[in-house]
């Protein structure tokens, strides 16, 4: 934190540009974007993140020790997010196999042979 | 003459210290029994294995003992055993600072490790749990042992290591003294910098993913349960995307160590300064890219298995960049042969033997068979005792006369020393055969045809806790008869030896002014 | 050359026909791991002893090798590509299983291997394979990972719960390979075994056709099988006054597993998925059941213990009213004890999972493709009692 | 009106701030992987269960979410102009401004609270528990609402502690009448809210965002 303050304007402007970038999202989540809606809304997600950690994070006036943190963290989420996210996306397709045969039981006849349902009260045939 | 260790010698001076050096000697005690405690484990182990069925504990004993054996020697012992002892005491030396950068946050991981360690026991003592460290749901999961204390006892001391990684970055940036750069700086803080790297970049996926365990198996959230959608292949890429790295760091240290036991025993400065501390950072960046080589058939995609095993092969290009320039280093020097430096030839086979084999194992094929047998239980124990251990004797015996002001007895040193290298290759190599003839790992009933080799391998066993406690007895008697030790008994240019023996509070009379260099043996010595 | 590296190295016989290239690259980099570690030991032994310090304070110069260590590392990185590429395409080779190998389903269960055939004989801890004849595997497992594991094959593939993953292998000659579980699973982990029969072509045909395997192959003397009794067998598990595995600690599971017993719970409803009189507990946990009034209800706790407290009230369909109520006869920790046996016995498959076990050709399903049809064709017209 | 205690180990009081700053950041590399192993989850079963997630995202309230980012927004505005006018030595508008970033973090809580609250009345419960996985039995709704709530719930933990140390500080500031050189303490913690804000401005459009047409 350098001792030179900053003019009074410059967060409440950030803020606004955040702010543009946010509607700018919320509008594009209505349009049809296929497969780029992802891409898309996490670029404006990053251009967000980025004026804030360089504004208001006092990024443009930190040392160098500080910015290099700020760019390899961000690293590290791409790396796991990515190499974990490969893996299920190059998995071999699912064999296709014969569905299992289920056994219907029919309505009026015990599934064990030879026992058949008391008829009658409580019998178990009524519709 | 006033020193640390006799400054102010009340029980609430050490306990609420915020002297770098005595947190370390308090680390040094607790590590030293972490390793005892994992070491009678490992001992059981062995002695379960003289014959194939049941010699003197049951399979259900013997599951939690391999599972103790595993979560207190990784977490308890070898994770925080350099950074938190050597790392802590000599860091601010080395960089001519009085303290490291935020005392009160040093002392708070002490008490970290011991809430963590005291979590731990409670579970060990409650029951114990019997699912190996890795923790693999759906197994872990279900197990009805007590799984939890474990978990949050490793969780809270994940917090340890990431505040003691972030106290050694800060020191390391902000602390070094007048006219010192980043290529002044003692190779030792280039791995303590690494290691602090990976410790705060790592560690949290751990918190996280024993959170997330404890989630599952308390409140049956089935995040990992296939029935409802999970996907137990996930857990395991989490859990070795912290494990791996964790496995850096545990050998990054050990490096560390050997960077300045070389130079100072040859009287040589290194074969190339830049080498050693670049491929520092190249393994503790790389080391992030390879956790996928413990996965290969697990069933991982084909495609991500070859992207993993080609990086895997990478990392090892670093180490062999540093084992090239230690050896390069004796060339042309005045090498005098005293334990560290037997300790570190022990370190150089058996780290580049199981250096390979690691290298053997990122051949996506091969690994197939090696994958969860002996082999890997031998390679791993060949990194992790076999470089790992060696080194942290290593760094035991060269800075002994900077901690205590005392000299240990050479003659029993060297024998100890000898006991241990023979004791370990005893042990663990006949386990490389055993992988071969397909013994699969954590086994407590195994087929006839491999007890020859574990009878070898638990007499090997044996000979390495005789070589263990060795050390401790001379180590010990040093303390209150050891001969006087000189400010520089080994006649070593690298800065922590211009301090006074042991070093006052403030570690320095009057603010150090160095010498351009570390290692610069072609000057007579200043200090 | 090939017979000699591998008893120095102490590898198993090479079975299967991948095993013999798995082997020559093992010798290629285990040959060389043992080279670069001894190269590395030596040189420091030399130096210590070249360079021994002859005066305290002698100084020494200050040496530079730089082009030296970049051609190491050339080297070193060509040395890594080369092994990683032959290493790579041989497991790509031994992912990718061929499309007219024969199929047979293994499913791994808390301690022990169960194989299916298409053509609807299945059996315990021994898998029956024709020799030289490719053969895929689609393994699954019923409740934790477990991880098939044949030494003599060189292969090795995890069965994961709610997932096929598959291997294949082309066994050489006949005989009796082990196969152990790689992945731990719990208590029983290293018991968990089983046998490859591998039988001449002919052979496995009288086998598939119904003569039961001891006929069949001369199993070596004293060769002990593996059944499913094994694991409570005084042989196999002496532990005489140690924790026996009856002594085991007892999960939950096992004491509602007594109470169901005690209170009569099983004289109406079954544990193995068979139906009786009241709907079978296996794979009812979390599982949609429709009653008799048709309205759909999870089977969670919240259902099961209403419907022990009073049964009358959700009768699920095609089920008689016939079970008393347990009100006030059973106390809460008996009631989580029973819960607790019958979320044990939950289904880990997915319920849309396809399971593999028995697939006999009739007449309402589709054709088995992977199966060849005469051999079905036979099989199922065999007596029921020669196919379990 | 006295300077911070200048520590025996720092050699000047802006070496020690640059130390406070940096410590401040590590441990925010830290907070950060710590997310990092949700957002893995997040990737790993949205490659897996596509289709489902588009579902999952529809069936989550865009407008709450949305109304939820412009209060962090706000809140990260208002607490980075309280440091700069601390440094300008106007203490009132100060403090006022941490105030008002408190509201913002007490009312994201209050929303988030409300939208729990409609996810509980439609019976979607963290575990794939509740009548709504009856109707809807695919797996991956299971999996995407189980890493809704974990992401969501340990985010609003982590808004919580802000509003909790900003709430301190405030009362600090105005206790001790801090001047201008007390201003960097304020910074670390105006950095940990604009930490906890930007890991939100990644969750909205994963939650709220990606796939939902209607």
């Amino acid at each position: 934190m350098s001792e030179r303050p900053v003019s009074v304007w410059l967060f409440p402007g950030i803020g606004a540009v955040v702010g543009a970038l946010l509607i700018l999202s919320f509008v594009l989540s209505y349009v049809e974007m296929g497969r780029w809606t992802t891409w898309i809304h996490l670029g404006i997600a990053t251009v967000q993140s980025a004026l804030v950690v360089w504004f208001s994070m006092e990024l443009f006036e930190s040392r160098f020790s500080v910015r290099m943190l700020a760019i390899i963290t961000p690293l590290f989420v791409l790396l796991l997010v990515a190499l974990t996210a490969v893996d299920p996306a190059t998995r071999a397709p699912e064999e296709v196999l014969v569905p299992n045969p289920t056994i219907e039981p029919e309505p009026n006849i015990h599934p064990i042979p030879g026992i058949a349902y008391p008829s009658g009260a409580g019998g178990h045939g009524q519709p | 003459m006033k020193n640390y260790l006799n400054d102010e010698t009340t029980i609430w001076s050490w306990v609420a210290t915020t002297d770098h050096k005595r947190i370390g000697l308090m680390f040094f005690v607790l590590t030293i029994l972490a390793l005892m405690v994992g070491g009678t484990f490992a001992l059981l182990l062995r002695l379960e294995h003289l014959t194939p069925r049941y010699t003197i504990m049951s399979a259900f004993a013997y599951n939690q003992t391999f599972t103790l054996h595993g979560v207190i020697m990784v977490w308890f012992f070898l994770i925080p055993s350099i950074p938190s002892v050597f790392g802590n005491f000599f860091v601010p030396i080395m960089l001519g600072a009085q303290d490291v950068a935020f005392p009160r946050i040093n002392l708070f991981t002490v008490y970290l490790y011991l809430a963590g360690a005291l979590v731990v026991f409670i579970g060990m003592v409650v029951g114990g749990t019997d699912t190996g460290w890795t923790f693999y749901p759906p197994y872990s999961a279900q197990t009805y042992t007590a799984l939890m204390p474990v978990l949050v006892g490793v969780f809270i001391l994940g917090f340890s290591t990431i505040l003691t990684g972030l106290n050694l970055i800060v020191t390391i940036h902000t602390l070094r003294a007048k006219g010192m750069g980043w290529m002044q700086m003692p190779l030792f803080c280039w791995a303590m910098y690494g290691v602090s790297v990976i410790q705060v970049l790592a560690t949290p996926v751990l918190g996280m993913v024993l959170l997330l365990l404890t989630i599952d198996h308390g409140l049956d959230w089935g995040l990992f349960d296939p029935a409802r959608g999970g996907d137990v292949v996930l857990f395991q890429h989490l859990f070795w995307f912290y494990s791996h790295p964790a496995v850096y760091i545990m050998i990054l240290p050990a490096m560390g160590v050997i960077s300045e036991v070389i130079p100072t025993f040859a009287h040589k400065n290194p074969l190339s300064y830049r080498a050693i501390a670049y491929s520092t950072f190249g393994i503790a960046f790389i080391g992030f890219l390879t956790w996928g080589h413990h996965m290969f058939v697990s069933g991982m995609s084909t495609f991500d298995a070859g992207i993993f095993g080609i990086l895997s092969m990478f990392v090892a290009v670093f180490s062999a960049i540093k084992v090239f320039t230690w050896t390069g280093t004796l060339y042309k020097g005045a090498v005098s042969l005293k334990t560290p430096l037997v300790y570190v030839f022990g370190f150089l086979f058996l780290f580049v033997f199981g250096g390979m084999t690691g290298v053997a194992q990122a051949t996506t094929s091969l690994d197939v068979h090696w994958h969860d047998t002996y082999f890997i239980v031998a390679h791993f124990h060949f990194i992790m005792v076999g470089a790992s251990l060696t080194a942290w004797l290593a760094a035991v015996h060269y800075w002994w006369p900077k901690m205590f002001g005392r000299m240990y007895p050479e003659k029993w040193a060297i024998a100890a020393a000898i006991l241990v290298l023979l004791g370990f290759v005893g042990t663990f190599f006949p386990q490389f055969l055993l992988g071969n003839g397909g013994m699969p790992r954590r086994y407590y009933h195994y087929a006839e045809k491999f007890q020859p080799l574990h009878v070898m391998s638990t007499a090997g066993s044996w000979v390495l806790a005789l070589g263990l406690l060795l050390a401790l007895v001379y180590l010990l008697w040093s303390l209150f008869y050891g001969e006087r030790a000189p400010r520089n008994p080994w006649g070593s240019r690298s800065f922590e030896w211009s301090a006074p023996t042991p070093p006052p509070k403030h570690n320095f009379e009057a603010t150090p002014v160095f010498p351009p260099s570390a290692y610069d043996y072609s000057r007579p010595v200043e200090f | 050359m090939n017979e000699l590296l591998r008893q120095i190295l102490y590898l198993p016989e090479q079975a299967s026909t991948i095993s013999n290239d798995i082997d020559h690259l093992h010798f290629w980099v285990i040959g060389t791991t043992m080279a670069g570690s001894s190269i590395v030991f030596f040189c420091a032994i030399w130096f210590t002893f070249r360079y021994r310090r002859r005066s305290e304070d002698q100084l020494t110069p200050q040496v530079r090798a730089a082009p030296l260590e970049l051609a190491f590392i050339g080297f070193l990185i060509t040395f890594f590509v080369v092994v990683w590429v032959i290493g790579f395409r041989q497991f790509v080779r031994i992912r990718t299983p061929p499309q007219d190998a024969m199929v047979v389903y293994v499913t791994g269960k808390q301690w022990m291997w169960k194989f299916s055939y298409p053509e609807g004989k299945s059996t315990i801890a021994t898998l029956v394979v024709p020799a030289r004849r490719k053969v895929k595997l689609m393994i699954t497992s019923r409740d934790v990972i477990h991880s098939f594991f044949v030494p003599a094959f060189r292969l090795k593939q995890d069965a994961l719960p709610g997932m096929y993953t598959t291997l294949w292998f082309e066994a050489k000659s006949p005989g009796v390979y082990k196969i152990f579980c790689a992945e731990y699973c719990g208590l029983d982990h290293s018991r968990m075994w089983g046998d490859v029969l591998v039988l001449d072509p002919e052979e496995f045909d009288r086998w598939m056709e119904g003569t039961p395997t001891e006929d069949v192959v001369a199993m070596p003397a004293g060769y002990h099988r593996r059944t499913i009794a094994d694991h409570v067998h005084p042989e196999v598990n002496p532990a005489p006054f140690a924790m026996t595995v009856e002594a085991r600690p007892r999960s939950m599971a096992d004491i509602g597993r007594e109470v169901a017993e005690k209170r009569g719970c099983l004289s109406c409803h079954t544990l193995d998925g068979q139906p009786h009189l009241g709907p079978t507990w296996r794979g009812l946990w979390g599982r949609t059941v429709t009653l008799t009034t048709g309205e759909k209800v999870v089977a969670d706790e919240a259902y099961l213990t209403r419907s022990m407290m009073d049964p009358m009230v959700q009768i699920v369909q095609s089920f008689g009213p016939i079970m008393p109520t347990y009100q006030g006869l059973l106390d809460p920790a008996e009631v989580g004890a029973l819960l607790e046996l019958i979320r044990s016995l939950r289904s880990t498959l997915p319920d849309d999972a396809r399971y593999p076990v028995p697939l006999v050709d009739q007449a309402g399903r589709p054709p088995l493709q992977h199966v060849d049809p005469d051999r079905a064709k036979v099989v199922r017209d065999l007596p029921a009692e020669l196919t379990p | 009106m006295h300077a911070p205690p200048l520590q025996h180990h720092f050699p000047d009081i802006e070496q020690q701030r640059h130390a406070a700053k940096l410590g401040t950041w590590i441990f925010l590399s830290s907070e950060l992987l710590f997310f990092n192993a949700l957002f893995a989850i997040y990737a790993f079963y949205r490659v897996k269960y596509p289709e489902m997630f588009q579902v999952g995202v529809s069936h989550n309230m865009k407008w709450l979410g949305t109304i939820n980012t412009a209060i962090l927004i706000l809140g990260s505005v208002c607490i980075a102009s309280a440091v700069n006018f601390l440094r300008l030595a106007r203490r009132g508008p100060a403090i006022f401004l941490t105030l008002v970033t408190c509201l913002c973090g007490i009312g994201y809580i209050t929303i988030k609270s409300i939208e729990y609250g409609f996810h509980f009345d439609e019976g979607i419960y963290p575990g794939g528990a509740g009548h709504f996985f009856v109707e809807h039995p695919e797996h991956g709704l299971k999996a995407f609402f189980t890493t809704y709530f974990l992401l969501t719930g340990l985010h609003m933990i982590h808004v919580a502690i802000a509003v909790a140390i900003l709430g301190w500080m405030a009362w600090w500031v105005h206790r001790d009448r801090i001047g201008p050189w007390g201003a960097y303490r304020l910074g670390l913690v105006a950095l940990y809210w604009h930490f906890v804000d930007t890991i939100w401005l990644f969750l909205w459009p994963m939650f709220y965002l990606m796939g939902a047409r209607t």
